[in-house]
């Protein structure tokens, strides 16, 4: 019998890591959950006044779907690592870039992807003008694979510490800006009724530099946690 | 020198006090990151030296007279 | 911690790695395995794929035994189900196939990951305390296909306190105080 | 050429002539440091529309460029100490982070500084200032992922890649706050251009900013001989030094 082909590898791999969370639906309910409450927050703290939330708006919504996102990045390789999965990975013979790349696409589905589709809900509640919503849509998805893609790294340096949490959100926090940037300015554009696809395009473009180069961080990053 | 006395070197126009204060706090830092490292080496260095007394064990003093 | 090592594994060998604890068991296996790439210096050089299993049995509470072994086995190879569960089935594991892990206990996640010895084509296997949380005729049972697998011309090293129970050609390194 | 880089791997190599280098190097640069600061600070003409307020960019400019150049100097070492394995440039990545730090800082509160009399506010999300505050915290990054390990040499390896990751960074961020600016900027704060700048201006910058390189190599190899010293302290070659200290 010879070795399974790469993308075989690779969706199995994705499929058992979906098949862990659809196992433990709390996991992916709780970025969720997270995003609904500190949606809630803002008008509490900003004032019910429906024109200021929507000028807030996109710059909210975004900040909260990073941060939620930023959240989750800590678990991505942590389970893996406690029990002993992650040296098997690192062991077998299909290239770590590859494998890599499925967890942080797992991980963008069950995050990124579906907070992306729930969010037009939550910008209703913050008055985001109809027109702007296929640009939040999809500016989430974009930029919501970057996220994973760059916490992957940072998820990657850290999980072999005990105290990974917050030591991870300042390794990334400043890497997520430029997203955040151009993420918000595509909602923001699309509200006042410009076009949105330049910032778009950006953010395209930022997601496939991510996926060429996060994964070889991540794997270095693997490597060194599980040497240490 | 471009002012004419102390005083209006030391005021600039107002500004004096941001001026300063700015030159005052960089050169602060920069005499830290010089520092730091300097005493740390001292540091170090008398750690060592102490640490190689101890192997060396105390001298026996007076043996020969 | 330990230095001046050099050792060659054959086919056909069978090498126990004996040591107090700290000795270095687990840091030598690492390195074997090519898990520890830094903080050593010297050359490992492997000519065979080989089968590592640690001291955690990556075995996930929320998946099956089933599932467990077909996915440590997938970067290998694809076998059948059938394959999966008579493997599943030499370990003791028989009518536990579908039960979640997370209902089995310590030895049965590690009999799961020792599943992976009657699947595995790699000749070079490193096994690190392998016998842990297993009952007596587990051990026999394991100590078995260790032999059968050296008899095959592979190549087993494993650590463990304990010499083997049963009566085998077992070559033994012993790491005290950094040396063999 | 293969054997200088063989030399520039070895401890007491490095020490050495780290130690005949700063014999030198360090009086100058603080020379050059203090001749450049009463130069800016009471021999230069004021600008005429900031008045005196301007001759705090006699230190702000230096220290951001020297700052950001630090931050390549460290990802440079971190990459070399990735590839080739080599203790020493793993060293200097590692000491390169709290300088760097260090002039991003006084670049930040100089900058805060000057903004007070020019803009009347002591922090404006400006392009620039944005841009070095985000540096600060790449900088903090790095120093923090290097405390949190407890295995220095695995340490030292996480951040070389987190700088790496960084590096290739920073061009974005850069960009992307500029374009960011360019599109909020307020109408009514305008910086003074500075490609018209006088040579009487010029040149005691032009030496601060040799000045601040030169204190920015100085305090990294400070910093590598103490880090040198730490490691090595059970060698020979160390103790030999010593010896010879001592006698």
């Amino acid at each position: 019998m010879s070795a399974p082909s790469l993308p075989a590898f690779c969706l199995r791999l994705v499929r058992r890591q979906l098949v862990l969370a659809v196992r433990r639906p709390v996991e992916i309910l709780n970025p969720l959950l997270f995003f609904a409450m500190v949606v809630a927050l803002f008008p509490l703290g900003l004032g019910p006044d429906p024109k200021s939330l929507a000028s807030f708006a996109a710059g909210t919504l975004w900040i909260i779907a990073l941060l939620s996102n930023l959240l989750t990045s800590d678990t991505i390789f942590r389970g893996d690592y406690d029990d002993g999965s992650l040296e098997q990975l690192l062991l077998a013979p299909q290239p770590l870039y590859f494998s890599v790349l499925a967890y942080l696409g797992a991980h963008w589905l069950l995050t990124g992807v579906s907070l992306a589709l729930i969010s037009p809900l939550f910008a209703l509640m913050l008055n985001l003008p109809l027109e702007a919503l296929p640009a939040l849509v999809a500016s989430l998805l974009l930029g919501s694979g970057v996220m994973s893609l760059v916490g992957g790294v940072g998820a990657a340096l850290t999980v072999g510490l005990k105290r990974g949490g917050m030591l991870i959100s300042l390794l990334i926090l400043p890497l997520y800006m430029p997203v955040l940037i151009f993420g918000s300015a595509a909602v923001r554009a699309a509200a006042q009724g410009f076009p949105a696809g330049p910032q778009l395009a950006i953010l395209g473009a930022m997601f496939c530099l991510a996926i060429a180069l996060a994964p070889l961080a991540t794997a270095a990053g693997l490597r060194i946690s599980i040497d240490a | 020198m471009y002012f004419h006395d102390l005083h209006s070197a030391l005021h600039m126009d107002g500004h004096g006090a941001f001026v300063w204060a700015a030159y005052a706090i960089t050169c602060v830092v920069l005499l830290l990151i010089v520092v730091a490292p300097l005493r740390r080496r001292r540091r170090l260095l008398r750690e060592m030296s102490a640490e190689a007394r101890r192997q060396r064990g105390v001298p026996t003093q007076g043996s020969e007279a | 911690m330990f230095g001046g090592l050099s050792f060659d594994i054959c086919p056909g060998q069978l090498v126990q790695i004996e040591g107090a604890n700290g000795a270095g068991k687990t840091s030598l296996l690492r390195i074997l395995a090519g898990l520890s790439r830094y903080g050593f210096e010297g050359r490992v050089e492997r000519h065979a794929p080989l089968l590592y299993l640690g001291h955690q049995p990556a075995v996930k509470a929320m998946l099956t035994p089933r599932e467990n072994l077909a996915w440590h086995v997938a970067g290998e190879a694809d076998f059948g189900a059938a394959a999966i569960d008579a493997a599943l089935a030499r370990v003791g594991l028989y009518g536990y196939e579908d039960v979640p892990s997370h209902a089995l206990s310590a030895g049965q996640h590690r009999r799961v990951s020792l599943a992976r010895l009657y699947l595995s084509n790699s000749p070079l296997w490193l096994l690190d305390e392998p016998f842990t949380a297993i009952d007596v005729d587990g051990v026999a049972a394991l100590e078995e296909r260790k032999a059968a697998h050296v008899a095959a011309g592979g190549a087993v090293v494993f650590t463990s306190h304990q010499p083997m129970r049963g009566n085998y050609n077992v070559r033994r390194l012993c790491l005290r105080r950094g040396l063999l | 050429m293969w054997t200088f880089f063989h030399k520039l791997g070895s401890p007491p190599w490095l020490y050495a002539i780290s130690g005949s280098i700063l014999k030198y190097l360090l009086p100058a640069t603080l020379l050059a440091l203090g001749v450049g600061m009463v130069w800016g600070l009471l021999f230069t003409p004021p600008d005429f529309r900031q008045g005196d307020s301007y001759r705090i960019i006699y230190i702000h400019v230096p220290a951001a460029a020297v700052a950001l150049a630090g931050y390549y100097v460290m990802a440079t070492a971190g990459a070399i100490s990735l590839i080739w394995k080599m203790k020493m440039a793993d060293i200097a990545m590692q000491c390169c982070a709290p300088i760097g730090a260090a002039l991003t800082f006084v670049a930040l509160v100089t900058g805060s500084i000057w903004g007070k009399p020019t803009w009347g506010t002591w922090w404006v999300w400006d392009a620039r200032i944005t841009s070095m505050l985000i540096l600060l915290f790449l900088y903090l990054g790095v120093i923090a992922l290097y405390e949190a390990y407890d295995n220095k040499a695995a340490a030292a390896r996480a951040c070389a890649v987190l700088s790496l990751v960084g590096t290739v960074n920073i061009p974005i961020i850069y960009k992307s706050v500029d374009w960011w600016y360019s599109l909020h900027q307020p109408a009514s704060i305008k910086f003074t251009g500075e490609s018209s700048i006088h040579p009487s201006m010029l040149y005691p910058l032009l030496l601060m900013i040799a000045a601040f390189y030169a204190l920015f190599a100085c305090a990294l190899l400070l910093r590598m001989r103490a880090e040198i010293l730490d490691r090595e302290r059970r060698t020979g070659w160390v103790r030999k030094l010593l010896e010879a200290d001592a006698v």
